[in-house]
């Protein structure tokens, strides 16, 4: 079988054998949850419970009203404690409802099922999956009910499962692959006929083999074809994915739309075939929890809410000398500085290990190794020094808005220097000088 | 309207405003004819007696040249000076007009000459202006000289011509082409630059 | 467990191992074959003008990096031994010691420090170095000696570029053969003693991915091409492209100063236009210059074009390539 | 008087004045600087035709003339032939003395020369490039010896010898000596200049 990929980018150490033959366990829900109102990637939900209100499991407590936006539902049964402003894993303080569980688990009543989810219209697949507040899990949450409405001048013809997990030590994706292929598949269909897209290609790296052999045994039933692709930093970044598959380039600024595609990840599918099967919201996810400061890595299902130092002691606690807590993968991953954080949407992996304090800083010395490595084609050296000198017209001419962040630079840069750092200040700067302009 | 006193005016020319260290004018020359002390004097006096009489010739007349003209102007009187400084050194020191060559003409369009002209004699005093431009003169055969005698004493052992260095030192030759002119003449801005920072700080 | 603190820092979270003075000391560690067949060719002399530049070269940083207030780090990065240690090999064993340690000095303080250090200077620093003692000393820096292994007793010895070059030597039959040229035992600079070694460096250097490999095979590509027009339509007159790629600096240059890092451009495009660049003027230099040997002063030339090739050969960005 | 006279009038005054001004420095330099040229070429004559008391310009051409230098007597001592050729920068002007029968070179001078300091610049120098031209057979075309030879006895009579590492300039001496001594020889046989009846006179 031919190996797709993209051209450029890193291979850094996978060390996914961790947890690669972990299945996935079910985390009991805590005893008080925090779950933020931002969750994806636009506008905050407005709140619908108040201190004091009882909710149910699957209870929706907040209105994502905005075009980018979407609904957040409790994990839990039990009261509400308060809604405050609450640490968020992006770093800023946001509006969070505390509930206290009642280890009662009642689900909500109204919540039901389609008996036939096959026969839905695309707007009755969209309203549910809205309904469901379901975003990307892949880590950028971007509202899938709006990934899933193409606009009219561009139909789409692709819908392509994203299998292929590249970040290193992550392998909740994987493991929901082993454990649910059926559900993924029946998901692609969904998002297939929402979409009104021909095929279906699912992307597997091939360091997930078993994975691979099970999709294809499964596919043939439904007809969707399933790619084996190189094992590449970042071969599941959307653009590169498209790519790699189907050699069709996303214009620069563009959506996957432009080029008749949507990407799925395997997580997000699986979310999609609950919410229209089961008429079940997005309130749990899988997560891996791993890195050597970690007792005992797990790949967990947990509730959406559920504080750091919860998950942590359900994998066994933290070695002593860990100074390095990271949600999401290690490469596109946010630091973390407190065990109070939540669990969101969007966290793929709760990673922690001892890393060195600082690195000296060289000049860059022109190796071109960034260059090599940009999956995007850009040349983040240079952009750096734009924006060290505040050159931001030139770094926008040279495509610094294309970054996608993947990390790719920053990692092989022999002489350590911040590139991702410097590239996301430079965009930044550029776009709140754009809102400023049109204010 | 004159705020600096006599003294300030002659002497900010060799260092505040030195045509070459600080405002970095004569390039031409400066890079030229530096190879040897010899050459450098030579286009020193021959730029300082140009700029000498334009800028007694231009601040005695000033008030009769219309200012449309006034540039024009300059430059005749400034040809004028060159043509007499380069016909005397070819009648009187062949040897020195053969090793300058094309420069002594071109003192014509150095900066230093126009520049004086346009931005004091114009505006002062007959006095004034010859202070002034024999400060600039001063200072920029200063400047000349630092830079060829560096450029000579390692170039060719030499200073003015007699032998400074030991039989051991081997000239170095790239000092007397034009690259050594562009790095000696680098380095020694830089170190004016320096100094520049040094005395402000201190002040 | 309370309390714990973590360290904040922006992704990605994982690097990796190599870094600038690795680098810097696989460049080293590759240039040691040629550097001890320098010293089997030319004995003491080799050894005492290798470990003088070297020397010189550190202590003229060090100097610098004092005199700009500069962490001394890029002491131990390895960059200037480099410098010295190919300005060494780019030096005629016969040059006295003083001049070396004169080149070595211009090297790093007008090559490199006057333009902010390692990574900000335009042109290779050793060869500015070779440039400089070229034009100061050019008589000293033309003279030759045969090596030690060779059996030949005169004082002065012409480089088999110089042979081609003034003495008519296809005509005359006397050319230096291209096994001589190959494995060593020729005269010429402390460097290009024998080819053979010089490729053992390189190809530890391209299997560690250090240098691209665009550039030396660019640089042959174009000398062989213009070479060979010019041999195929009078071999009576014209030396063989093989003849130009052993003889004379440019395996040194083309595997060791055209890839500096800090020198060369960072696109693949870039790279191939500046080599076929590099190549062409060697070319040109060794057939028509008045020079016998052109590898220094191409590359210094293509070196002058690297910041336009780093703006104007950028690699397309993803989306750009093709239009669908 | 409005402004564009005014204009007018101030550049005509300025011109004329500093015309005038020129023209009369021009004429008393102009004497001078006429005499400095033809002394230098004199002092040149004598230096390669030794005891010369008075020369005369016998032929002129592009980048070669051609002077007789004579004795007190009037009779000719030799030819000094002043000429140009392509060096490896720019034009090298040199002077060369033959004796009267055009069989022997008595002695070189470079006039004017870019060539590199320190390398093809040693042409100029007596010590390691003039004097080996001194009395060298001319009859035939000269040659260069390369390698260098250390002292001017291992020498052949019609060789010259080579600066070391400045092959190109050395060269170009050579070639501008050897073709403006053809060019000299096939005038006299042409008898282009007729130096017997001048000589006569």
């Amino acid at each position: 079988m031919k190996v797709k990929t993209f051209p450029h980018g890193i291979h850094p150490p996978e060390i996914k054998e961790r947890t690669f033959d972990k299945a996935i366990e079910v985390m009991p829900p805590p005893e008080k949850l925090t779950i933020p109102l931002l969750q994806h990637f636009g506008s905050p939900a407005e709140p619908l419970v108040k201190k004091g209100d009882e909710v149910f499991v699957g209870q929706k407590i907040g209105e994502g009203t905005a075009l980018f936006s979407a609904s957040i539902h409790s994990s839990v049964s039990g009261k509400v404690l308060s809604t405050d402003n609450h640490i968020h894993p992006l770093g800023h303080s946001i509006l969070a409802v505390t509930i206290a569980n009642d280890g009662e688990d009642h689900l909500l009543p109204s919540l039901q099922g389609t008996k036939d989810p096959f026969s839905l219209t695309p707007d009755e697949i969209r309203q549910r999956v809205k309904e469901a507040g379901i975003v990307g899990l892949g880590g950028a949450a971007f509202p899938t009910a709006v990934k899933l409405s193409p606009p009219k001048d561009k139909p789409v013809d692709t819908v392509i499962i994203n299998g292929c997990e590249c970040e290193p030590l992550l392998t909740a994706d994987y493991r929901l692959m082993l454990e649910h292929p059926e559900d993924i598949l029946k998901g692609a269909e969904i998002v297939r006929l929402a979409t009104g897209a021909e095929s279906i290609i699912v992307g597997i790296e091939n360091n997930k083999k078993k994975a691979f052999k099970i999709f294809q045994e499964k596919a043939k039933n439904n007809a969707a074809e399933v790619a084996l692709l190189k094992t590449k930093y970042p071969q599941g970044a959307e653009k590169n994915l498209i790519y790699a598959l189907l050699r069709r380039e996303v214009p620069r600024g563009g959506l996957p739309f432009d080029v008749g595609v949507v990407v799925q990840n395997v997580g997000t599918t699986k979310a999609i075939w609950d919410a229209v099967s089961q008429g079940e919201p997005l309130y749990q996810r899988v997560i891996t929890v791993s890195g050597n400061g970690i007792e005992q890595p797990k790949n967990v299902l947990v509730r959406i809410g559920t504080p750091f130092q919860n998950v942590i002691n359900f994998c066994g606690g933290l070695k002593e000398n860990v100074n390095l807590l990271v949600m999401g993968g290690p490469m596109m991953g946010v630091a973390q500085w407190s065990l109070e954080t939540p669990i969101i949407k969007g966290t793929s992996g709760l990673l922690a290990w001892k890393a060195p304090l600082s690195y000296f800083e060289y000049s860059c010395i022109r190796c071109g190794r960034c260059v090599e490595h940009c999956p995007m084609g850009l040349v983040p050296s240079q952009l750096m020094k734009f924006v060290k000198f505040d050159n931001l017209i030139e770094a926008e001419n040279w495509g610094i808005l294309d970054c996608v962040e993947c990390g790719s630079c920053q990692y092989s840069c022999p002489a350590k220097i911040l590139l991702v750092h410097w590239i996301r200040l430079g965009k930044n700067k550029i776009i709140s000088l754009r809102r400023k302009n049109k204010a | 309207m004159p705020t600096k006193s006599i003294g300030e005016e002659f002497l900010k020319g060799f260092w505040k405003e030195n045509p070459i260290f600080r405002q970095l004018l004569g390039m031409c020359p400066t890079l030229a004819v530096t190879n040897a002390m010899i050459n450098g004097l030579a286009m020193g006096l021959a730029t300082a007696f140009v700029l000498i009489f334009s800028s007694l010739v231009v601040s005695s007349i000033k008030k009769l040249i219309p200012s449309q003209v006034r540039i024009a102007t300059y430059i005749v009187i400034i040809a004028t000076f060159v043509t007499i400084a380069d016909r005397f050194l070819a009648a009187f020191f062949p040897p020195i007009s053969k090793n300058l060559g094309p420069y002594v003409p071109l003192i014509v369009v150095n900066c230093i000459i126009l520049g004086r002209q346009e931005a004091f004699s114009s505006k002062n005093t007959v006095g004034r202006s010859l202070i002034d431009a024999f400060g600039m003169s001063l200072g920029f055969i200063l400047g000349l000289l630092i830079l060829s005698a560096i450029r000579e004493i390692l170039g060719f052992g030499t200073f003015f011509g007699f032998q400074v260095m030991g039989q051991w030192f081997k000239p170095w030759i790239i000092m007397i082409l034009p690259p050594g002119a562009f790095i000696t003449l680098g380095i020694l801005l830089a170190l004016a630059l320096q100094i520049e920072r040094k005395t402000k700080a201190r002040r | 467990m309370t309390n714990k603190t973590f360290i904040l820092q922006s992704s990605p979270h994982f690097k990796d191992k190599d870094s600038v003075p690795k680098i810097m000391y696989a460049v080293i560690f590759s240039l040691m074959p040629a550097a001890f067949a320098s010293i089997y060719f030319f004995r003491l002399k080799a050894v005492v003008m290798l470990f003088s530049c070297v020397v010189v070269s550190l202590a003229t940083e060090a100097i610098f990096l004092w005199l700009r207030k500069k962490p001394f780090h890029s002491l131990l990065d390895g960059s200037s031994v480099i410098t010295g240690l190919i300005l060494a090999m780019t030096l005629p064993p016969s040059l006295s010691l003083e001049l070396a340690v004169i080149g070595a000095a211009a090297a790093i303080a007008i090559g490199k420090q006057v333009f902010g250090g390692l990574g900000h200077n335009i042109f290779n620093p050793a060869l500015v170095g070779r440039a400089f003692l070229q034009t100061s000393f050019p008589v000293a820096m033309t003279t030759w000696i045969p090596p030690v292994t060779a059996k030949i007793n005169t004082a002065t010895y012409a480089t088999p570029l110089a042979n081609l070059k003034f003495e008519e030597a296809v005509a005359q039959g006397t050319l230096t053969p291209l096994k001589d040229l190959f494995w060593g035992n020729i005269g010429g600079c402390l460097g290009e003693a024998s080819a053979i070694t010089l490729l053992i460096g390189a190809l530890y250097l391209l299997f560690r991915r250090v240098i691209d490999w665009r550039i030396p095979v660019g640089i042959m590509v174009s000398l062989s091409a213009f070479t060979g027009v010019f041999w195929l339509i009078s071999p009576e007159k014209y030396a063989s492209p093989l003849f130009h790629i052993l003889s004379g600096g440019l395996m040194i240059g083309a595997f060791f100063m055209a890839t500096d890092m800090v020198t060369s451009p960072i696109s693949p495009l870039g790279s191939w236009i500046y080599a076929l660049g590099i190549g062409l003027i060697v070319g040109l230099i060794r057939l028509f210059g008045g020079f016998p040997e052109g590898v220094m002063y191409s590359i210094l030339f293509m070196n002058a074009f690297v910041p336009l090739l780093n703006r104007y050969a950028r690699p397309q960005i993803l989306g750009e390539r093709s239009k669908r | 008087m409005n402004l564009s006279a005014r204009m007018i009038a101030v550049l005509t005054s300025v011109g004329l004045l500093s015309g005038g001004f020129l023209s009369t420095v021009g004429l008393l330099t102009k004497e001078r600087i006429a005499l400095n040229k033809q002394k230098e070429i004199e002092e040149a004559i004598l230096a390669v035709v030794p005891g010369t008391e008075s020369s005369q310009k016998l032929y002129e051409e592009k980048d070669l003339s051609i002077y007789g230098g004579k004795d007190e007597d009037g009779n000719l001592l030799g030819f000094a032939i002043h000429a140009s050729g392509v060096g490896f920068q720019d034009k090298i002007t040199l002077m060369f003395g033959t004796n009267a029968s055009l069989t022997r070179i008595t002695n070189l001078t470079i006039l004017d020369q870019k060539e590199t300091p320190g390398l093809g610049a040693k042409i100029t120098d007596r010590e390691s490039f003039l004097k080996y031209w001194e009395n060298k057979d001319c009859s035939q075309p000269l040659s260069l010896r390369k390698p260098p030879a250390i002292s001017p006895e291992d020498l052949s009579s019609s060789e010259v010898n080579t600066i070391t590492g400045a092959t190109i300039s050395s060269e170009s001496v050579l070639n501008t000596v050897n073709l403006s001594l053809e060019r000299l020889k096939r005038l006299k046989t042409e008898g282009k200049f007729a130096i017997e009846e001048r000589n006569a006179n």
